[in-house]
């Protein structure tokens, strides 16, 4: 049975388009004292919604339960820091290209870790359902401390209850440029880069509503727009970017002559 | 154990789609025994501050100085009417950053860790009840038992260790035993502070394997025999204790 | 018998002497001035309609119930002033309630057995012989290993007097002991008390048992409102009642 | 007189004065530890709570929304499945005490993961077609449940402490069971388990900040979200968990009084 | 009255019949073959030991506790069979019981009124009239918006009788009603139900007040061990009793 057009025609006919978004992840999504959520994530969502011709409707998702979401239809689009993995592939509908990358680093009181296996036997913040916290248990032999969201996790840090947070080193340089986490560090690289991808129903990968989104990312790189809004938002310049704009900018040279 | 157990619940998952990844897989494995151990500690743990707290609450109230009956009226109304939730929170980070560190060699630890801080929280709250279960069985206490023994001129210190405790021990059984198992369960909210107990243990799998209702049944289960145990340890107490005639 | 603090009693003066007593709970009176003399080895019975006050004197007796006017002497010493000791005074008046109030958790030799051990702290052995003693003469002598629920009421309120005369007092009060008692089990219970009063024990009682009362006492007191109405002795009181009040509470319970 | 019983018992005034002096202390401790941590004076703890509270407190609506909600829906299906306790048929009964056990004795958060993960968002509906159920309505289901449960066992103890002397006297009066039931042992019920009621309706209350976990945007989800939006300082968390818990106390505090007051006077008469 | 069933039974016939009752609680016989016949307009004392079976056998009666063997007819009707239509009894069946079982949360005159409005369905103003004449007769008719928890027992006990007789049944069962009352409130009960007996009521009464019994009976009944010792008219059991135990029992509680 071939459902790859449910969802873009439910969104068309209900002229709202819900995507999860995470809410308490600076600066890619969070709140702002009226309520409303704001960030890259939240102008991605925006322009996705805008391209269709409907409105955005956020909802917040944790990582916990986005996957769930997604299946049950609760949103449509999920573009909330997920990494593309494969086991995520064989669940959800991941949109090629990434919309932006990271990958797993450290915070940590400057001078505390000098290197990856200092974390040996130490009590490692976490946030609860990141794909790659099992890693810091079972190849680094770290003592992991999951919590529910971002703000405690970090705030364990800061109190002391552990030595790092364990985290995308896109989210720590974001934290650390923010000038509120004076003598905390990024003391090591991150441990591999992996893509953010946007998500949508399985079945609906390759049907239109995936291809749409696709297409969208696609021009987001080759236009330039992500670069600038890790720019707007006061980012550090990331390499994978860069690449993404050089390798996918449509070379349009041939119309200068 | 596992080694027996695994091929069993690989073929399960092979063949019914059931995934127990606890069952067969080493990692989630571990993760089920930390779950269970800290676990069943925290809930002992917890329980037994529960019970100092309230033993000591109840004779605070009965004491003379109205400061501190005062003071324990303030500690139960504090905490009988605020969300435990937010009370842990509150606890772990509010007051826990107040708390010195100690040197691991090397790096620093919180004197009191997440565990201890889940056993004070909620030992503390489940005191609250515990206070009240308490009295209530002191004054369930008939005052003309106690006419009795003052007409038999016990002193009435005596009259306390020898006719009030043993009989108010007796009358606050059954509100106890169900506080504490009500107290067991919510130790389950120690997993907003990253204690690795059960329900954090297996949510952690399901994050990993996303096999929600496996495991969900795994908590119940879990959950329910505790609940059980408890209420077995509870009632053979309250038969050793029982006297013929006296309740029901 | 308990004699180290009666300094210039002798037995031939009033055992209990009350003398203007009133009490008052609240703004209610319930004791209006009290006069009452009991001598040594007498039996006194107290009748009087419900909440006429009979309970709340004689619980004055032994320093239960505080007193708001007048002076109680038990063998001589007063007992209502500001700082009396209380513990010396209920070892020489012994107590039994309506209720029996025996200790449930404890069997029924504990029962009799702790106040001798805890409060006289008399040596285990010889308290549990006298106990023992005491059990076989209120005829529970193969109960004594039972709890007080086991038993039916009428053996509770017998064990309870076995309790009371554990401690070796000088006199007993008896407040309306068979009241909570089926009228068979009465008979059990009188009995006991019977020979406890005939064995020369000052006894004071309040009872609804006319019969009883007519029997044993030396003197019936008529109370009524907070009052003693009339006094005498049962054949008089019983016969010949001058108090109108007197005729009357009669002519219903008889 | 040295009587035991004579120890002064906290009244109820006591608690309540007790209760309003706590107020005052939190209050004072809150604003003791703003002044000094604060780093800024441009920007206090305290004044970054007042601009973030009204945003608290509106997850504090969705508290009570969802605890007066679930309230209602577990005294509905709690008295139906006490009922269904008590009845004289197994098929009846057995599931009844089934449903209420399993849900007596798990823990909260359980039954709320197991509602929130495992019940869809969607669902269809006839004549209304595809209808969405908010996280919020899906945790004030998981709420009901564990107070669903606990009511049908109120209810079904209050019926059974009722003494058989009034089923005998109904009885012999020529009641039936329906008549008995409905005229002389319920209404002697709902005296009884009022002050259970309102009992649980405060415990109710104090769980739902456990659907933050579960990102149900009320109070305490609010005030992490607010505490990461206004930097994540440590200086705002005594400060915010502290106006988190009056917020709680302010509102059930009264409940938890009023139910004493209830309790006592039921007990005395 | 109600004789919508009656169908061969005739004034003259035993209104209440009784044979070879048995009735046992798990292993234990509290009934071993009770046989009995009761009259219209008769008046019937139990007495007996405690224990002995007396409040089993009037509770058969009414069918509140059911039967091992034998037969009961209540106006020529089987009652003991499978199938019987226990409201119907208990139309013509009033019963009173020691502890009064008032509706506590239903005012005086609401628990009078309730079963004949609620059973019988008869118009409001219609027992309303019965039910305050009936308060009148059992002199409370100024208490009859009072709550029963606000009378004192014996009041509470004359709102019981009339609560029963509200019913209008053809005979009336009471169980000990005086035995939880004070000795002076026992009065007043015991004058409700002597005229109510003397108005042609049919009464199987329990109690324990020999005067009384003595008094209104006309047929008295020794229970003891499950057995119906001894009967017969109050001035040959309690002046002459035959057996043993009847002599023995009446002189303990005499
Ligand atoms: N602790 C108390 N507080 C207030 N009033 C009391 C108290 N104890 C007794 N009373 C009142 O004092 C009055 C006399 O009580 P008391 O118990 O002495 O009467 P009584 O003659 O023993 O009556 P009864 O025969 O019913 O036992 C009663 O009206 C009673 O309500
Ligand atoms: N429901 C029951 N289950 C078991 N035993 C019972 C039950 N009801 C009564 N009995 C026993 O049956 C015996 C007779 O009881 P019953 O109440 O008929 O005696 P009674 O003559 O009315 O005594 P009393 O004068 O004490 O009221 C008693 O030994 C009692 O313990
Ligand atoms: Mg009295
Ligand atoms: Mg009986």
């Amino acid at each position: 049975q071939d459902n790859s057009a449910e969802t873009l025609t439910s969104v068309m006919e209900r002229g709202v388009l819900r995507v999860g978004v995470l809410g308490a992840f600076k600066p890619w999504s969070f709140r702002s004292e009226d309520g409303s959520l704001q960030g890259i994530e939240v102008d991605l969502a925006k322009r996705v919604a805008e391209s269709l011709g409907v409105e955005a409707e956020l909802v917040e998702i944790t990582s916990a339960n986005r996957i769930q979401f997604l299946e049950q239809k609760r949103i449509d689009l999920i573009i909330g820091g997920m990494y593309d993995t494969a086991s995520r592939r064989e669940a959800v509908g991941i949109i090629e290209p990434g919309y932006w990358a990271s990958g797993p680093s450290l915070m940590a009181r400057d001078g505390a870790i000098a290197s990856w296996e200092d974390v040996a036997g130490k009590p490692i913040c976490a946030k609860q359902g990141v794909i790659y916290n099992q890693l810091i248990e079972t190849d680094f032999g770290a003592r992991l401390m999951a919590f529910g969201g971002n703000t405690e996790g970090k705030e364990a840090l800061r109190s002391g209850k552990c030595v790092a947070w364990f985290y995308d080193d896109s989210s720590i340089a974001a934290d650390l440029a923010t000038g509120e986490w004076e003598g905390f560090e990024m003391p090591v690289d991150a441990l591999f880069v992996n893509p953010w991808a946007a998500a949508v129903p399985l079945a609906e990968k390759d049907g239109a509503f995936g291809k749409i989104l696709s297409g969208l990312i696609y021009g987001w790189h080759e236009d330039g727009s992500l670069i600038a809004l890790q720019k707007e938002y006061d980012l550090q310049p990331t390499a994978w970017l860069a690449d993404m704009h050089e390798s996918l900018e449509y070379d349009r040279s041939y119309l200068d002559e | 154990m596992f080694e027996f157990i695994a091929p069993l619940f690989l073929a399960l998952q092979k063949a019914t789609g059931l995934n127990f990844s606890p069952f067969y897989n080493e990692y989630d494995f571990s993760r089920l025994m930390t779950g269970v151990q800290t676990s069943l500690l925290l809930i002992v743990c917890v329980l037994i501050v529960s019970l100092i707290v309230g033993l000591l609450g109840a004779a605070a109230q009965r004491s003379q100085f109205r400061v501190l009956r005062f003071l324990v009226a303030a500690y139960i109304a504090m905490f009988r009417n605020t969300p435990p939730v937010v009370q842990l929170l509150f606890f772990y980070f509010g007051l826990g950053a107040l708390t010195p560190q100690v040197d691991m060699g090397g790096w620093y630890e919180p004197m009191i860790s997440s565990f201890g801080w889940a056993v004070i929280a909620l030992g503390i709250f489940g005191g609250s009840y515990n206070v009240e279960i308490f009295r209530a069985g002191i004054e369930a206490v008939p005052e003309t038992t106690l006419e009795a023994s003052e007409a038999l001129a016990f002193s009435p210190v005596q009259t306390f260790i020898h006719v009030t405790m043993p009989l108010a021990l007796r009358f606050s059984l059954p509100a106890l035993a169900s506080n504490l198992i009500s107290l067991a369960k919510t130790t389950s909210i120690a997993y907003v502070i990253a204690v690795p107990e059960m329900t954090y243990a297996l949510s952690g799998v399901w994050n990993d394997s996303l096999n929600v209702g496996e495991m969900m049944t795994l908590l119940f289960i879990y959950y329910i025999s505790v609940v059980a145990v408890i209420g077995a340890i509870m009632g053979r107490l309250e038969k050793r204790l029982a006297v013929p005639g006296l309740g029901k | 018998m308990s004699t180290e603090y009666a300094v210039s009693w002798s037995p031939d003066q009033p055992i209990i002497d009350i003398r203007g007593l009133h009490k008052s709970f609240g703004n209610f009176e319930v004791l209006k001035g009290i006069d009452l003399s009991v001598h040594q080895g007498e039996v006194i019975c107290i009748i009087g309609p419900s909440g006429s006050g009979k309970s709340t004197l004689i619980r004055t007796i032994n320093g239960l119930t505080p007193i708001n006017k007048g002076e109680i002497f038990v063998e001589g010493q007063l007992i209502t002033g500001p700082k009396v000791d209380k513990l010396a005074l209920r070892r020489k008046v012994g107590m039994v309630f309506q209720q029996y109030n025996l200790f449930p958790h404890r069997t029924v030799l504990d029962n009799v057995m702790m106040a001798p051990r805890l409060v006289l702290k008399e040596p285990k052995a010889e308290v549990r012989e006298r106990a023992r003693a005491l059990l076989a003469k209120v005829r529970l002598a193969e109960k004594e290993d039972h709890f007080p629920g086991e038993l039916s009421g009428g053996q509770q309120q017998r064990v309870a007097i076995a309790r009371s005369l554990c401690m070796r007092p000088d006199m007993m009060l008896f407040d309306e002991v068979t009241a909570a008692l089926d009228p068979e089990t009465v008979k059990e219970v009188l009995n006991t008390i019977k020979e406890v009063a005939t064995e020369g024990m000052t006894c004071v009682l309040v009872t609804h048992e006319m019969g009883f009362a007519r029997e044993i006492a030396d003197r019936v007191i008529f109370t009524d409102g907070g009052r003693i109405v009339e006094m005498g002795p049962p054949a008089q009181i019983f016969s010949d009642p001058q108090d109108t009040r007197t005729k009357e509470f009669l002519s219903q319970v008889l | 007189m040295t009587k035991v019983s004579t120890v002064p018992r906290p009244n109820s005034l006591v608690s309540i004065l007790a209760g309003a002096a706590l107020l005052l202390a939190a209050l004072a401790v809150g604003v003791i530890t703003v002044s000094q941590v604060a780093q800024g004076p441009a920007d206090s703890s305290l004044n970054v709570l007042r601009r973030w509270s009204p945003f608290i407190l509106q997850g504090f609506m969705l508290n009570i929304l969802m605890s007066v909600i679930a309230m209602i829906l577990a005294t509905i299906s709690g008295v139906v499945l006490g009922f269904m306790q008590i009845s004289h048929l197994a098929i009846v009964r057995q599931p009844a005490r089934f449903v209420t056990h399993v849900f007596r004795n798990s823990p909260w958060l359980v039954i709320l993961f197991a509602i929130m993960l495992m019940v869809p968002f969607e669902i269809t509906l006839p004549y209304f077609g595809l209808v969405m159920i908010p996280g919020w309505v899906k945790a004030t289901i998981g709420f009901t449940l564990p107070v669903m449960a606990n009511l049908a066992e109120i209810l079904r103890g209050a019926v059974a402490s009722i003494p058989t002397g009034q089923w005998e006297s109904a009885e012999s009066l020529a009641f039936s069971r329906m008549q008995t039931m409905r005229h002389v042992i319920l209404p002697q019920c709902v005296r009884r388990m009022l002050p259970s009621w309102m009992n649980w309706f405060a415990l109710l209350t104090l769980m739902t900040p456990i659907a933050a976990i579960l990102g149900v945007n009320e109070a305490l989800g609010n005030t992490q979200a607010a505490m990461e939006a206004a930097g994540s300082s440590p200086d705002l968390l005594i400060p915010f968990y502290l106006f988190l818990m009056c917020i709680f106390f302010i509102f059930i505090y009264p409940v938890s009084v009023w139910t004493k007051r209830l309790e006592r006077r039921f007990s005395t008469t």
